[in-house]
């Protein structure tokens, strides 16, 4: 185990150096200059600024000087936000991100297991079709059109939550459920077909004829088994909340990260723009990396030294 | 048919499974070999190896005087192909869902008999389809139309389609219904009878090994344990694995079964990724002795075409 | 320059009135006049060497205070310093510092001014053209890097004399140094804070009316009154809380639940708030136009200049499609924006509008350009960046021409706003949307765009006959013949329609009726809330 | 034999199934009495292994319907009881051990607790003295080093021993009952030895009761002392050990007697298969099941279906050849091993 | 016992064969694999209603913008911001009527032509630009997946059928991309092409054939294993013969699924890029750039928001709901 996770954490140093060098050179290629209000910058100033970030040398320096600094975790200056380090920036941003998107993932996964659940344990039923039909609503509408739909109704029309901002926990509310709508929608979808799976079984069979109550049979023996594959959908779960905070942040005036990712984009702010992709990258990596491990652990029946998920 | 210190080796992770480790025996023309072993000692890679259809790690494979093994050219590959065909255990996967049963007859004829084309082909098709006891009206079906048996005559008829000499017939029956087995049986012997085919035989149901088979080899774990004519098999078996697989049939007959006096193995098998050293079949014999660990057993000749491989002979 | 597309950064402000009987949270004031505001984006810095957009101006202006301030009418009236001379010549003048201090305590001095503006050097800050406009000695060659930042015309004569000076005696001087990059600031207090100053409210110090009490970098932040500024009795309002809110549909639901009271609404939103008592229209002097690459084969030709612009149903743009109060546009200055010295006559007016004219007139016109040239319509690119206004005119003129010019055929290409520059500098368009703020108030940071080789010129126009009439403007001292001077350039490039004015862009506020004495500058810093107060 | 303790009666069960309604089991009776081993055979889908999961109701709740019939034990209709009484007798009662030991165990639990779950549910004990149990049943049926392999996953057992640890759970209870669907099916030739010498173990010292389910006819003769031949959703024929494979009566077991080779067959001489194929159970028509194959299938038979003829008290076949009106058959020779051998 | 049996009698107990060994026909016509899948589909009904909603919106996305006198850019600022009015159907809110109530056609007395689902400020119909985003959306959503399906299906077939070193090189690769989070890509992507229909398109591609070329490697991988494969090859199929023949056939099922819940990804992909921003170009309409453009109104204008969500909203769920449909069809699980 320990040398896998070692071999493991090579694998994603390497991948991430590996998109760190795409970003790095696809960053080139954007258009304009990374400096702020360019418009009245002269010829001569620009030379000056270029000089000032190391943007007069040539490609490859510029780069083996990025990746030198990256290895000692810094992430370079910004070129919009003047003084900032990029680290630092990120780590303004992450807090409301992680929190909403935190709160997404559980209330996510909270709403869509017990969707998942009832609409496993009572298949073919109306319930199960309610439940089907919620997810597939929750996956159809655009977050965006959802999030719009929330802030003008419960903030604005029934005043319940506070309609954007960031103030207190309170605020966090209302992007944490428009984010959660896919993931419910995902968990729930997964979680039932996984139960139905696992309901036929034949150990679930077994377990029932022990004896022991229907309930136990479940909890125990059914939802363990079939949650194990659900930690497989936290990778793209990951994706679908980044995707989500940039157009969620946006709506609710979130100071998180994702909205700092779309101002970032838009101004070429270009040293950001790798940090974050950095950070992201590494992040889904990283949660990849633990979903893997996680696996291993819940499920004993993966051994970790081949790293192939061969099941006995 | 002569496979010589064939060995089949297959890594899985940084280990290496030995699938078949040094087994020879021979096939002669005209006779059905039985192979009868647990699951997972090796029987059906023998059969693929054979076949080509698996690359061995070492050992020869010689049919009418050439080494399978070796590189051969495009119309060798041609001709050996055409000669040995394999039936598969499981009538379910072997054949193409999306195939017509014309089609997957038709496949081999196509590869080999490319002159073969139109209605003198549609013919070939219906003349197998008949011969292994289905109707020509079958032909434009699909595999799913059909029972375990039905399909497993297809699987027949396409083998037979190439006119092979020699065919493996790896578990053939094992998924069908008891009721239906027979039918299979019967319709190997029949076309053994008028094709004078060579069978290998591939099988644990010990009784029907026995009726099909002119010769019987034992595996256990990768290895070859004893090899000798059915009748000699069963009625004076050497090995002690031989002899605890034959007591362990029960015999769907009362009055023998009452009689029948069981050997009962203790233990397992053990994983073909770390066999025991020495002779294999240590862990489990019950007339293991000191030497068993150290040495793993000749391969000998204890009577006329009686072989066997332990250190008690 | 605040302007440019960049000026939509410029903070709106919306007050909330936290009356006494509020009951505040614990920690926060718990009574006197507080509002709420909203601003469309963060503060990129607050180092004044450094700022450079309409946000940054505006917290500079109101937390800090050059030796002038610009006043209710626009106008510079003193504040860091209580007396200003001028040397016969007009090239040098003495400042004296009145007695103020730094929120740490220290005292304003004349070093702090001599140190900020040496420092902007040094720093290679975006704005330090303005001392080149202001004509502060020196400048030109330290920017050049042809002299030191040493050699700046700027000397601290003792704690509380500052003498400046100037190559020419300008006009404008004063106006200019309503600019936040001639801010002081307080040495031992920058060298202390080192690398972090302007990147949080802790590292700035503060002498003008307000203390940047705290910022959350893309939150917002709360302006407090300063007790300890000099003339702290003027100032009503006890706190200003800014939110950063970027989507206008957000700030709307915030405005309807009363958590702001001021917001910036788009044009989708007008419709329904037109008739609100709080909804105004503020015409801006940012000006949006067209560049023609004169490069092109096409653009090259007057008549045909003149028939694309005179195609455009200007009215219909500003009040169909944009509908936020913006004017329609025919010529190079805004509306309101300059007057003539003596008269005081709306530049505009002295000049009047420049080609208008029907859809027939302009088709003769395209006829006639093509003739010249002998084509018969060709196909051509529009460029405009992603902003929606831009886009949405893009979107009409496109429909506009084609529809009514036979042969045209025009594709527009929206890029982001950093693109647009880059294609505009390399001047590879063909036609191009394009924004223009001042920088300063007079019509000269319109005109002066235009010389050849101009950096603002970007569309390789170059005309000997209007570069001298800037250049010889440039020197005029004569204010009179000077204005002559900018109308005859502004005459000359019109006539001729190098460009194609579009409008003069405005912004729709709604704004609580509560809230007075917001001033807003034409040109940065824009904002004022030394003389705001609520009812 | 001793009195009976699980009786069924008359019990019909259908599935209702995206392609229609599916009578699996139609019209099947019989006894089980104390400490005897009934075996039930029969082919692929004949409805051997729905009988047994409806004598613990362990069939889908949702698309199961049984249509009629009765399950006594203990003096009570199984069939009337609720969850919670039926959750009482499982296990402890009549406990189940199933085909395949690869799926039959909980992948995620550990074999000890598997073993636990029972015991503690029925006998209410601590979960000390429970562990201790399972020790020594997991010992009793042949697990080495039990207490350490307690703490084992199933995926760490060998094929063998997952069966054994199975039927340790269907044991821990001491339940009067065990049903056996085809325990050994997935098991090699001497594991399988090994499985059933301990099954028949375990009844000599408790003496419950096996109904063991198999198309194995060796496995049958090696455990059971009566047979239930089932084809298509019917028993067509109970009897003895001795009766069913000496004076079978019913075509079908004929058919399958014959289409087995006898351990000393001449190779020469061929087997006698059973024509056609194993019917589909969504397909039935009213007469008898089988006649669809039957050599010896009468006018009477398309259309009628054959009661249960007793041809001795533990003997009955339901078959149109036992009516009086049947023209006299010949029984045909090779039936089991008594020609051959 | 016989005498209570009145229908038998003695005469029915004769020989008599059921007639020819009816139990071994097979009745019906033959059905192959992917006529009874049609067959399970049909018979789901979400599975039903949503291809017939695909359908209908893809016939409306081509003869939509036919079905009345206007063309996507015909702007017309008389007409501006006309809000819905469909004679018969003011019960539905299609009154011509704006958030104030008041009627607007009355107010400009505006008597012919008028707009079904409203216009936008520029005065252009609605239902047209509706239709032909529609249209568009459509369009680059298929074309991305069909690109996917060409890149992913190549890939990932190669990799699994050749394996060995190959397969691994091919892994690692795949291995990279998919620590990349797609949608950063896509966003740099956009960036750096011009944008429009193509960048989009290409943009989607980059990354999006991963996930197909997976699924196709553990198709492949599977049936590799299978012994028909194992059969072909000892008749000695050559490898073209193995992957046309057996190979693309049996992986087309899982494509098919794949494809079902790529398109509607594509298309919430098209709209989110729109959302920030990066969309097509104007005048063209996508339903993403609707969507974004009836956000920013939707308080006062409602309708330039609610039909283009309705419409990507039901593709969104019929693609859903038929993929899954399809799934169920073409299990293999379901194939007896
Ligand atoms: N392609 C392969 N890769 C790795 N290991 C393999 C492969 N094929 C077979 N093996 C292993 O080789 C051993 C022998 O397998 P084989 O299939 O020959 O057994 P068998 O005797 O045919 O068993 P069965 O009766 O179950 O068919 C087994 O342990 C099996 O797991
Ligand atoms: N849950 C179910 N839903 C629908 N049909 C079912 C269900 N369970 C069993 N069947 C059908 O009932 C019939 C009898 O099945 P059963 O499992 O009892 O056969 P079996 O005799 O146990 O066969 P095997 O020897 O293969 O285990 C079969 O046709 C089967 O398809
Ligand atoms: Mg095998
Ligand atoms: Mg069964």
């Amino acid at each position: 185990m320990g040398r896998y996770v070692v071999q493991r954490m090579g694998y994603m140093v390497i991948t991430l150096l590996i998109i760190v060098t795409i970003t790095f050179f696809l960053m080139q290629l954007l258009p304009g200059t990374p400096f702020s209000n360019p418009e009245k910058l002269s010829e001569r100033q620009l030379e000056l600024m270029s000089a000032k970030y190391g943007l007069d040398k040539p490609l490859a320096i510029q780069y083996m000087t990025y990746i030198g600094n990256l290895i000692q975790g810094d992430l370079g200056l910004s070129f919009q936000s003047e003084g900032r380090t990029v680290i630092s920036m990120i780590g303004d941003r992450i807090g409301p991100s992680a929190l909403i998107g935190g709160q997404a993932v559980v209330i996510g996964v909270l709403c869509g297991f017990i969707l998942g659940v009832i609409s496993a344990l009572k298949h073919n039923t109306i319930f199960d079709y309610g439940s089907v039909f919620v997810a597939v609503i929750g996956m159809s509408i655009p977050s965006f059109v959802f999030a719009a739909l929330m802030q003008y109704y419960i903030g604005v029309q029934w005043g319940l939550l506070p309609v954007a901002l960031w103030k207190d926990y309170s605020y966090s509310i209302m992007p944490s459920l428009a984010l959660s709508a896919m993931v419910i929608a995902t968990v729930a979808r997964f979680i039932r077909s996984e139960m139905l799976e696992v309901l036929g079984q034949e150990f679930v069979t077994t377990a029932r004829a022990k004896g022991i109550t229907e309930f136990v049979v479940i909890i125990r023996h059914v939802l363990r088994n079939a949650l194990i594959p659900v930690v497989t959908v936290l990778g793209p779960l990951t994706v679908s909340i980044m995707t989500g905070t940039l157009v969620i942040e946006k709506i609710f005036a979130v100071p998180g990260l994702g909205e700092q990712f779309t101002l970032s984009i838009l101004v070429n702010d270009y040293s950001v723009i790798l940090g974050i992709t950095l950070f992201y990258s590494a992040l889904f990596i990283f949660i990849v990396f633990i979903v893997d491990i996680l696996y291993g652990i819940l499920d004993p029946r993966i051994s970790m030294g081949g790293g192939k998920k061969d099941a006995a | 048919m002569e496979v010589k210190n064939l060995k089949k080796y297959f890594n899985v992770g940084k280990k290496q499974l030995k699938a078949v480790d040094n087994v020879s025996f021979e096939i002669y023309e005209g006779e059905t070999l039985g192979l009868v072993g647990e699951s997972g000692c090796g029987k059906s890679t023998i059969g693929r190896t054979i076949l080509n259809l698996y690359q061995a790690t070492s050992g020869e494979v010689n049919y009418k005087g050439k080494n399978l093994q070796e590189k051969l050219s495009k119309k060798e590959k041609k001709f050996y192909q055409e000669e040995i065909q394999m039936i598969f255990q499981d009538p379910y996967s072997s054949l193409d869902p999306r195939m017509t049963v014309l089609e997957i007859i038709a496949e081999g004829i196509k590869i080999h008999q490319s002159n073969m084309i139109g209605k003198e082909r549609l013919e070939r098709v219906y003349e197998l389809l008949e011969l292994v006891g289905l109707d020509r009206k079958h032909a434009k079906r699909y595999p799913h139309e059909f029972s375990g048996g039905q399909r497993q005559r297809i699987g027949i008829a396409r083998s037979l389609a190439v006119n092979p000499n020699l065919i493996i017939a790896d578990e053939p029956i094992a998924a069908l219904d008891v009721s239906i087995q027979a039918q299979i049986v019967n319709l190997l012997k029949e076309l053994q009878k008028e094709r004078g085919l060579t069978y290998l035989f591939i099988a644990h149901d010990l009784s029907m090994v026995k009726y099909i088979s002119d010769r019987v080899g034992v595996m256990y774990l990768g290895s070859m344990v004893e090899l000798a004519s059915s009748e000699e098999l069963y009625n004076n078996p050497l090995h002690p694995y031989t002899k605890a697989l034959m007591s362990a049939v029960p015999i769907p007959d009362p009055d023998i079964e009452e009689k029948r006096e069981q050997i009962i193995l203790q233990g397992d098998m053990p994983s073909p990724l770390n066999p025991p050293s020495g002779c294999r079949f240590i862990t489990r014999c019950p007339a293991a002795m000191d030497m068993c660990a150290k040495l793993s057993p000749e391969w000998t000749e204890v009577e006329k075409d009686h072989f066997v491989a332990c250190h008690l002979f | 320059n605040f302007g440019g597309d960049s000026s939509n950064e410029s903070s709106t402000e919306d007050t909330i009135e936290n009356s006494s009987e509020n009951t505040g949270t614990v920690g926060e004031e718990t009574s006197g006049k507080v509002i709420n505001l909203t601003s469309d984006g963060d503060i990129p810095t607050l180092d004044s060497a450094h700022a450079h957009d309409g946000i940054a101006f505006t917290v500079l202006n109101n937390v800090n205070e050059g030796l002038y301030r610009g006043d209710d009418a626009h106008n510079p009236e003193l504040a860091m310093a209580e007396d200003h001379q001028v040397s016969e010549d007009g090239l040098v003048h003495t400042f004296l510092i009145r007695d103020a201090q730094w929120s740490n305590g220290e005292a304003v001095t004349a070093n702090d001014f001599e140190y900020a503006w040496k420092r902007v050097f040094e720093e290679v800050g975006h704005y330090n053209v303005m001392f080149e406009t202001a004509g502060i000695k020196n400048a030109s060659a330290i920017i050049a890097g042809d002299m030191t930042p040493d050699d700046l015309g700027i000397v601290a004569l003792d704690e509380k004399t500052l003498e400046i000076t100037v190559e020419n005696p300008s006009a404008l001087l004063n106006q200019l140094l309503t600019f936040p990059i001639f801010l002081p600031l307080n040495q031992a207090h920058v060298e202390e804070v080192g690398d972090t100053f302007g990147t949080e409210a802790e590292t700035i110090l503060s002498n003008g009316p307000f203390l940047l009490d705290s910022w959350q970098q893309d939150q917002g932040w709360v302006y407090k009154k300063n007790p300890d500024y000099w003339d702290a009795e003027t100032v009503s309002l006890d706190q200003i809380n800014v939110n950063v809110v970027k989507e206008v549909s957000t700030a709307v639901n915030l405005w309807e639940s009363d958590a702001v009271d001021r917001i910036t609404i788009s044009s989708s939103y007008v419709d329904e708030y037109e008739n609100d008592e709080n909804f105004a229209n503020v015409v801006r002097p940012e000006v949006i136009f067209m560049r023609f690459n004169h490069n092109h084969e096409h653009f090259a030709n007057e008549n045909i200049r003149k028939a694309i612009d005179m195609t455009i149903d200007k009215e219909g743009l500003t009040n169909t499609i944009l509908n936020n109060g913006s004017v329609p546009l025919y010529s190079l200055v805004p509306q309101e924006f300059s007057y003539s010295p003596n008269e005081e006559v709306d530049f505009r007016e002295l000049n009047g509008e420049f080609n208008q004219g029907s859809v027939e007139e302009a088709i003769a016109l395209w006829e006639d350009g093509l003739s010249e040239i002998d084509s018969d319509g060709f196909e051509m690119s529009l460029m405009s960046s992603d902003d929606d206004n831009h886009v949405k005119s893009a979107e009409f003129i496109k429909n506009q021409l084609e529809s009514n010019l036979e042969g045209i055929t025009v594709n527009i290409k929206t890029v982001p706003f950093e693109a647009r520059l880059e294609n505009e500098k390399a001047v590879e368009y063909d036609m191009v949307i394009s924004s223009w703020g001042p920088d300063y108030s007079d019509p000269m940071t319109y005109i002066d765009m235009w010389v050849t080789d101009g950096p603002a010129n970007r569309m390789d126009f170059s005309d000997d006959e209007f570069d001298s009439i800037v250049a010889e403007a440039n020197v005029e001292t004569d204010a009179e013949v000077r204005y002559q001077l900018l109308l005859d350039a502004e005459k000359k490039l019109m006539d001729e329609m190098h460009i194609a004015p579009l409008y003069q862009s405005a912004d729709a506020l709604l704004t609580r009726s509560k809230i007075k004495g917001i001033v807003r500058h034409p040109s940065a810093p824009e904002y004022e809330y030394k003389w705001a107060d609520v009812e | 034999m001793g009195e009976t303790i699980l009786s069924v009666d008359n019990l019909d069960v259908s599935f209702q199934t995206n392609s229609g309604l599916i009578k699996a089991v139609r019209g099947v009776s019989f006894d089980l009495k104390k400490g005897e081993t009934l075996a039930i055979v029969g082919e692929s889908g004949s409805g051997k292994s729905v009988t047994a999961k409806s004598i613990m109701q362990l069939l889908p709740k949702q698309s199961t319907r049984i249509d009629s019939g009765s399950i006594v034990y203990g003096g009570n209709d199984l069939l009337e009881y609720g969850n919670k009484e039926i959750e009482k007798i499982r296990g402890k009662e009549i406990a189940m051990v199933f085909q395949d030991p690869m799926t039959s165990l909980n992948p995620t639990m550990k074999i000890g607790k598997q073993v636990m779950e029972g015991l503690i549910k029925h006998n209410n004990i601590r979960k000390k003295e429970a562990k201790k149990r399972s020790i020594e049943l997991l010992t009793e049926v042949g697990i080495p080093y039990a207490e350490e392999r307690m703490n084992s996953f199933p995926h760490e057992f060998s094929g063998g021993m997952r069966q054994r640890v199975v039927i340790a759970m269907a044991l821990a209870c001491d339940p009067k009952v065990l049903i056996a669907d085809e325990p050994t099916t997935a098991l090699d030739v001497t594991i399988q030895a090994q499985i059933l010498n301990l099954m028949k173990e375990l009844q000599k010292k408790t003496g419950t009761s096996i109904l063991i389910i198999t198309h194995d006819l060796g496995v049958v003769v090696n455990m059971a002392q009566r047979i239930a031949v089932m084809y298509a959703g019917e028993i067509v024929e109970t009897g003895t050990l001795r009766e069913i494979f000496y004076k079978p009566k019913h075509p079908y077991t004929w058919g399958l007697l014959q289409s087995m080779p006898k351990m000393h067959q001449d190779q020469s001489v061929p087997l006698i298969p059973i024509a056609g194929s194993p019917p589909d159970v969504s397909l039935m028509h009213d007469g008898c099941p089988f006649a669809a194959r039957c050599p010896y299938v009468m006018k009477v038979c398309h259309n009628h279906k054959p009661d249960q003829t007793q041809i001795s008290v533990t003997h009955a076949a339901a078959c149109w050849l036992e009516d009086d009106w049947a023209p006299e058959i010949k029984q045909p020779e090779k039936i089991g091993g008594v020609s051959n051998s | 016992m016989q005498h209570n049996r009145p229908k038998i009698t003695k005469d029915l107990f004769v020989h008599e064969p059921m007639k020819k060994r009816s139990a071994e026909e097979i009745e019906g016509p033959p059905s192959s694999f992917w006529k009874e899948a049609r067959v399970r589909l049909f018979k789901n009904k979400g599975a039903v209603l949503g291809l017939i909603i695909i359908i209908i919106i893809s016939i409306m996305a081509i003869v939509g913008p036919m079905m009345n006198n206007f063309h996507y850019d015909d702007q017309d600022l008389l007409r501006s911001n006309l809000p819905p009015l469909v004679p018969g159907m003011e019960w539905l809110g299609l009154n011509g009527e704006n958030s104030h109530g008041t009627n607007i056609y009355e107010e400009n007395s505006i008597t012919d032509n008028n707009a079904w689902i409203g216009t936008d400020e520029f005065g252009r119909d609605l239902w047209t630009r509706l239709w032909s985003g529609t249209q568009i959306s459509l369009f680059i959503a298929l074309t991305a997946a069909f690109l996917d399906l060409v890149i992913g299906v190549l890939y990932g077939g190669i990799s699994a059928f050749y394996g060995g070193k190959i397969d691994d090189i091919m892994q690692r690769i795949v291995e990279v991309l998919i620590g990349i989070p797609n949608l950063i890509l896509i966003i740099l992507f956009i960036l750096i092409l011009e944008p429009g229909v193509t960048s989009i398109i290409l943009a989607m591609v980059i990354t999006g054939w991963v996930n197909m070329s997976r699924i196709v490697r553990g198709q492949v991988l599977q049936l590799k294993g299978q012994e028909f494969i194992l059969a072909s090859k000892a008749l000695g199929a050559s490898n073209s013969q193995l992957i046309w023949k057996h190979l693309i056939p049996n992986v087309m099922g899982p494509i098919i699924v794949t494809l079902m819940f790529t398109i509607p990804t594509a298309i919430f992909f098209e709209a989110f890029l729109s959302f920030i921003g990066l969309g097509i170009q104007p005048p063209l309409a996508s339903l993403g750039t609707l969507i974004e453009n009836g956000y920013q109104e939707m308080r006062y204008f409602s309708y330039k928001l609610i039909f283009p969500a309705i419409v990507i909203s039901a593709i969104m769920i019929s693609f859903n709901v038929l993929g899954d449909g399809l799934r169920d069809a073409l299990d293999p699980k379901m194939r007896k």
